[in-house]
């Protein structure tokens, strides 16, 4: 952008990177800054010690609040998704403004996890090392020792003893009313930050504005992965941490023929090509794929294709309203074949809204689900319900928008203010929450999360039953990459065709 | 009573052997007809005798399914309505076709079209406006008009694409006795300013008044042509046109 | 030469349009002065956010002289904004060395939408298909190319070094270019930008619609085939219209990713190409002055909506149409200017200025 | 090729064509005698799937009566709509192209706001057969069962009742069948109601199969364009079988050999070839061919 506009947008105090030229200097203010970090977080639990409750209560009154700016669908195409993200923020936010918080905190360089460390050498190993060291399953509940309570007190109404307050117009599932709010939480209500989205398009639209306004961005959203940005926070599950779990599952328990059916579209079509990269890694095969547009809606052809290809089992990236017709044609045309997926059921909660047995046998790694029948999540289920008893379904991105909200708050506090350089800081230093569905950490040099991943097994009854977890599957495949975005702030999605070891599996054609 | 103007004999519109067919009915069948330079002609017939057919394959509404057109000489019978305007020949609609909602000087703008390219005025234009009365209304909207007001500003309009033959496809339907006069020597004195003009009419008054030459159609044929009083006297065309056993 | 000037006003002053005579002027002249000094008061925000408004103008004009003036519907206009976005997307992404590249690709992106409209028209209006064949085939096609783009993600989907990028969109597109300045988003020269292209297609549009072409488009709208009997090629000025009303769209696209660097198929599915419509049909498409104003007015509307109103604005805006083409089937403004014009006495200037 | 896989084909074929003719039938007969596109039109189908769904759900009524109480209560919506809204554009047909619009931006939004943003779907008994490879759904073929049999009650209704008649008569000169004695304005609000008790009855047929969510109706309409620009107004339902047919025919292979990506392109590229070639589409195809028949029999 022009040095013209730049003066008008929001200027930022944290001037970190000031001097790029040179690397040592570069990391020394970054050391420096984290550690005056841990101290104002220690100073400020003290104080909150000391004073209590009463001081911090005054100070909220005349303090302006902090304010939070989110965009979620409420109407058009993606309004059954966009409510529930709604929703999630409002709890969390109402939690925050109440005096409570997720425990966690800064977990130290590195956190719990191998990849975990501030700034690492990216990986540079063979990938299906990478793999199978990612995603080592377990049923071990020992290994991650679960508290029931995981909502505390953090010792003031609201953050740094400013409200919370949410400013969330409606962004109509429009991709051009997505950017003119976008612009209009920038640069008139003037936010502090901003949670956008449910399409990777609707992403993709206002990245380059909050780039360019260096507004500090979250998507709370699983999607096709690869967006490196230092502006920009993905608190959502990503194929790393999806689809190579389901896969080794699937393989394992069915079989290695795999059939892949896909929307025609960028989530679809990397979704598949990663599919396609990882099979022959877990001794599988692809034996056929189709793209669907997303228009279709009828699925007799697709349906005889499959049944022509007599794979072991389905790989599902099918996504949108039309598209989740797939399941009742299907299970009326009397296709028994297990499912896979990473996104149907715990995204859209279809196994609600079809009368069964139409998701039998599908199978989906979820970072959260309603089910999950952790008591800290009944907690979870409970509290929400209690806000918005209407609520259908609390499905994965609900969750991922609370989570994102609570960490957020959780780095204003550690960063000792709103300033946005800062609060980015503050979520690069390797800062972790117990989420509903676990323990949850801030990936610092991809600005992914580490998740909390579960496979959900849907029965004839369209029951739930987790029948496996990874506890901690960690954002590798950028960081494979060589992203960092501590050392080397950068803006741009990476796709799987920019990766050498998917090139060997380019999609050979059409059908 | 005019005298009728002398035409000079100079062929302007020859048909020769058009059929037309509708649904199954043929309304034109194997027809010809020729016109004379400044010649004023009548066309008279029973109802469906094919009189606005034959009217719209001159035009080229319609597209002939057998015969040709020959108009000042040239072939016109592949060529679209709006390249015959150019030529020369140009239609007064049955049911009045004006632009309604605009006004008449917008409706003469539109008229008076950048294919009559030369500057030079339209005098048969400015003189028709006055002697219509239609250049006192410049500015009434057209629908607004009277209904023989309109019929005129039709007139008027295809007057403006400066034609050297003119089709007028019943001009005094629902007029008043004292309108239809009017309009009668209106068309006899256009003629009269060598304008080839063929008439479709059912008044017989009107037929009467202008009439130099009457070509009766019946059943998409020729049936008879002739002086008025010819016709008059033939008591085929009384049985089939008026009528009469 | 003088002589000259005063039929160029007295064209631009005709009577196929709202508002004429000299208190019209002077307001216009004022309105015009007043929208030039609001970057000396507005936010840079409320800039850019008008900018946005004012930048779907063009369409909404062009979508006027098509359906209003000559009588074509087309959902269709938004599928020309948007090949007008991409186009010009590829073409800069291209050209971002080249010195004037954005210019260059901006003349391109507007001569591809015509082209295309021209390649379109050609077959519907020589066809000779009926009025209600028109908008659907145009939807129709609106919707082959968004399912197409849609599923242009990867790497094979490159037009040189730019990515069609698939339903995600294409990003990073440059903003218009002039010598050193850029005209992004938040600048005052994109409202200004934005400001003149609004307001030269108005007196371009009204210049042609009160020429003796635009009264000829006219009348095919009233009546094609008394037009056709006054020597008119009927379907080369039906092609001509389509293909003008297409370019404005294509230039209202050019601004938009000028705006937001971006653009994405989603852009020709059935809601957008709908919205034309409801701006053309709720100000009065016999008007192009009030084609604007409710262009301007409900784009304003439709984002004070989702500020505001949230999940209610859909609701508001169909209401808004249902009730416009029930009880003001020519448009509100158009009702109203005219209901207010028929009270006054007409005034002595406007008989002065009256056709030849 | 298999037998099994031409079984296969013929019953996509069979799918196919059950939804293009449901889809667009009602649309269709509204067009050829009212003479009015009524963009509402996948509103209303969203209309009979939602009361389908609230019925079977709320009411627990057995699900064929849900089905003829959508039929029937998106047909009397239907009446009004002409009533109230249609009636006033008989002498505007892209007017009513445009409120039609509005009406189903009112209808999609407030279902939303009013029912939220998606209902638990009716459930379907699984009839299944197989052959070869191939398992079938019987509710499918039981969806192509009735899309025929709709289409010959209308042919019979249209060719073989007073009421078809008085019909026929207002759609080729409605001012000659007014002078004849014929109610016009009745004949074309029954009209609009039977295309909107097809819209309703359609929502009802596929609403155990499909997501019961607002914009539902978005995947019906585009189809149901295409149909209705292929197979054209001058005779509804000549023109709907035909263009079912038709398009069926070229989607159905392309989809089953290349994916449905082809299929979707193909049907979109027929619509546009079909309407060069055939402007008044194919029902207006055949009417030129009828009068030019006639033409050569009286000569």
């Amino acid at each position: 952008m022009n040095a013209k506009q730049c003066d008008y947008e929001a200027g930022s105090t944290g001037q970190l990177n000031s001097n790029p030229g040179s690397e040592v200097e570069h990391l020394e203010t970054d050391g420096e800054s984290r550690r005056s970090f841990l101290k104002k977080m220690i100073v400020a639990s003290a104080a909150t010690a000391v004073t209590g409750f009463p001081y911090t209560r005054a100070q909220a009154a005349e303090n302006p609040s902090i304010k939070f700016g989110l965009l979620e669908d409420r109407s058009g195409n993606f309004a059954i998704f966009g409510i529930n993200k709604w929703h999630g923020t409002q709890l969390a936010l109402k939690e925050i403004n109440e005096g409570w918080t997720l425990e966690g905190g800064v977990q130290g360089p590195g956190g719990p996890g191998v990849f975990a460390k501030v700034a690492p050498k990216p990986p540079t190993e063979n990938i299906k090392e990478i793999v199978n060291r990612g995603g080592d399953e377990t049923k071990d509940d020992t290994v991650w020792n679960e508290e029931d309570e995981y909502l505390v007190k953090s010792g003031e109404n609201g953050v740094l003893g400013r409200q919370l307050e949410l400013i969330s117009p409606d962004p109509e599932s429009d991709n051009s009313q997505f950017q003119s709010l976008a612009r209009r939480l920038i640069l008139e209500d003037k936010v502090d930050v901003i949670m956008a989205g449910f399409a990777s398009a609707e992403r993709e639209a206002i990245r380059p504005i909050m780039d360019q306004n260096k507004m500090l961005y979250f998507y709370n959203n699983q999607y096709e992965g690869g967006v490196a940005d230092k502006y920009t926070f993905c608190t959502g599950a990503i194929p790393e941490q999806q689809i190579v779990p389901v896969m080794q599952y699937m393989i394992k328990n069915f079989g290695p023929k795999i059939y892949t059916l896909a929307a025609d579209y960028n989530f679809g079509q990397l979704s598949a090509a990663w599919t396609r990269a990882m099979a022959p890694i877990l001794s599988a095969e692809v034996i056929g794929e189709e793209f669907i547009p997303l228009s279709v809606s009828q699925f007799a052809s697709s349906i005889s294709r499959i049944q022509e290809a007599k794979p072991d089992w389905l790989m599902m990236y099918i996504t949108g309203q039309n598209h989740s017709n797939y399941y009742p044609q299907a299970d009326a045309a009397g296709v028994k074949i297990p499912m896979g997926s990473s996104i149907n059921i715990a995204q859209g909660y279809e196994h609600r809204r079809f009368k069964a047995p139409a998701l039998a046998r599908f199978h989906v790694t979820a970072s959260y689900m309603e089910e999950i029948p952790t008591p800290r999540n009944r907690k979870f289920v409970e509290r929400w319900r209690k806000m918005f008893p209407d609520e259908p379904y609390m499905a994965m991105e609900g969750h991922s928008a609370y989570v994102a909200t609570h960490l957020y708050a959780k780095a204003v506090r550690l960063a000792g203010t709103t300033d946005k350089e800062t609060v980015i800081k503050a979520l690069e230093s390797g800062i972790g929450v117990e989420a509903p569905s676990g323990w949850v950490f801030m990936d610092p040099a991809t600005h992914h999360l580490s998740q909390y991943i579960r496979l959900a097994s849907c029965n004839e009854q369209h029951d739930i039953s987790f029948v496996t977890e990874w506890p901690y599957i960690e954002p590798w495949w950028t960081r494979r990459l060589g992203v960092n975005l501590v050392r080397h702030p950068e803006s741009k999605q990476y796709i799987p065709d920019e990766d050498p070891f998917f090139k060997m599996f380019k999609k050979k054609g059409k059908g | 009573m005019p005298t009728p103007s002398e035409s000079d004999g100079v062929v302007v519109l020859h048909a020769e052997n058009l059929t037309k067919s509708f649904g199954g009915i043929r309304a034109v069948d194997h027809l010809n007809l020729t016109l004379a330079r400044s010649e004023l002609r009548c066309l008279i017939g029973p109802n469906g005798a094919g009189k606005s057919t034959l009217f719209g394959l001159l035009s080229g509404l319609h597209r002939p399914d057998t015969g040709r057109i020959l108009f000042k000489g040239e072939d016109i019978t592949n060529l679209q309505p709006f390249q015959r305007v150019r030529k020369g020949l140009c239609q007064k609609f049955q049911t009045t076709r004006i632009y309604r909602s605009l006004t008449v000087a917008q409706n003469l703008l539109i008229a008076g079209g950048t294919h009559t390219s030369n500057r030079k005025k339209n005098e048969k234009l400015s003189w028709a406006l006055s002697t219509l009365g239609l250049d006192s209304e410049h500015e009434v909207s057209a629908g607004k008009l009277s209904h023989s007001h309109q019929q005129w500003l039709e007139i008027c309009l295809a007057l403006a694409t400066e034609p050297d033959l003119l089709l007028l496809d019943e001009p005094t339907a629902g007029m008043t006795p004292e309108e239809t006069a009017l309009t009668a020597q209106f068309v006899v004195n256009l003629n009269r300013q060598a304008l080839t003009v063929l008439v479709v009419e059912h008044d017989m008054a009107f037929v009467r008044y202008i009439a130099q030459s009457v070509t009766v159609l019946h059943y998409g044929r020729i049936f008879t042509e002739g002086s008025l009083d010819e016709i008059e006297s033939n008591q085929e065309v009384r049985r089939i046109y008026l009528g009469e056993s | 030469m003088e002589r000259e000037d005063k039929r160029w006003w007295q064209v631009l002053n005709g009577p196929q349009e709202l508002g004429r005579g000299r208190v019209f002027w002077c307001l216009f002249t004022f309105a015009a002065l007043g929208l030039l000094a609001y970057p000396f008061v507005g936010s840079v925000f409320a800039l850019s956010n008008f900018a946005n408004f004012c930048l779907y103008v063009p369409m909404g004009l062009g979508l006027a002289l098509l359906w209003g003036y000559s009588g074509v519907l087309s959902f269709g206009q938004s599928a020309f904004f948007a090949i007008a976005g991409y186009v010009y997307g590829i073409i800069s992404g291209n050209l971002l060395d080249m010195p004037g590249g954005t210019l260059l690709a901006a003349a391109g992106a507007i001569a591809a939408s015509a082209a295309i409209a021209a390649a379109f028209g050609y077959f519907v209006f020589y066809g000779q298909v009926s009025g209600w064949i028109i908008p659907l085939l145009l939807l129709v096609l609106s919707l082959i190319l968004e399912t197409f783009m849609a599923q242009t993600a990867g790497y094979q989907w490159r037009v040189g070094s730019v990515l069609l990028g698939g339903y995600n969109g294409m990003t990073n597109i440059p903003s218009l270019q002039i010598g050193s300045s850029i005209f992004g988003g938040a600048s005052i020269g994109f409202y200004y930008l934005v400001v003149s292209a609004m307001l030269i297609t108005y007196l371009g549009l009204r210049l042609l619609v009160n020429s003796h072409y635009g009264h000829v488009v006219t009348g095919i709208r009233d009546d094609v085939e008394r037009t056709r009997m006054l020597g008119y090629n009927v379907n080369l000025m039906q092609i001509q219209v389509f293909v003008v009303a297409a370019a404005l769209a294509g230039l209202s696209g050019v601004l938009y990713v000028s705006w937001g660097n971006y653009i994405n198929p989603s852009s020709m599915g059935l809601l957008p190409a709908t919205l034309p419509v409801i701006w053309t049909a709720v100000g009065g498409r016999s008007s192009l002055l009030a084609v604007l104003l409710s262009t301007v007015t409900l784009r304003w509307l439709a984002d004070s909506l989702a500020v505001k109103g949230g999940e209610y604005a859909f609701l508001i805006m169909g209401i808004l149409l249902l009730v416009t083409m029930l009880f003001f089937p020519a448009g509100i403004v158009v009702t109203l200017a005219r209901h207010w014009l028929q009270r006054k006495p007409e005034r002595r200037d406007l008989k002065k200025n009256r056709a030849p | 090729m298999s037998l099994g896989y031409l079984v296969s084909l013929l019953y996509q074929y069979a799918d196919s064509i059950a939804f293009l003719l449901l889809a667009a039938l009602g649309l269709m007969i509204i067009l050829g005698v009212v003479n009015v596109i009524n963009l509402a039109h996948g509103e209303l189908i969203m209309m009979g799937a939602y009361i389908t769904t609230l019925t079977y759900h709320r009411a627990h009524l057995p699900l064929p009566l849900c089905m003829a109480l959508s039929t029937i209560g998106v047909g009397l919506f239907g009446m009004l709509l002409e009533r109230f809204v249609i009636r006033r554009f008989y002498d505007d047909k892209l007017g009513a192209l445009v409120a039609t619009w509005g009406v189903s931006l009112i209808l999609s939004q407030g279902t939303l706001l009013v029912f939220g943003p998606s209902l638990e779907s009716v459930p379907l008994a699984a009839w299944t057969f197989s052959y070869g490879r191939y398992s079938f759904g019987g509710y499918r073929l039981l969806l192509f069962v009735i899309a025929i049999a709709i289409v010959l009650i209308a042919w019979w209704v249209f060719y073989h009742t007073r009421l078809g008649v008085r019909t026929r008569a207002t759609m080729q000169n409605a001012d000659m069948a007014r002078a004849l004695g014929v109610n016009t304005r009745d004949i074309y609000l029954l009209t609009f109601g039977v295309g909107s008790a097809l819209a309703g009855l359609t929502g009802a047929l596929y609403a155990p199969t499909t997501t019961i969510v607002p914009l539902m109706g978005n995947q019906f309409v585009d189809v149901a364009f295409i149909t209705v620009v292929v197979g054209g107004g001058a005779n509804p339902i000549v023109g709907a079988l035909t263009s079912a047919a038709l398009l069926s025919l070229i989607a159905t292979p392309l989809s089953s050999t290349l994916g449905t990506f082809s299929g979707r392109i193909g049907l979109l590229i027929a619509a546009l070839v079909v309407i060069r070639f055939l402007p008044r589409g194919i029902s207006g195809y055949f009417q030129d061919i009828r009068y030019r028949r006639m033409a050569r029999g009286v000569s």
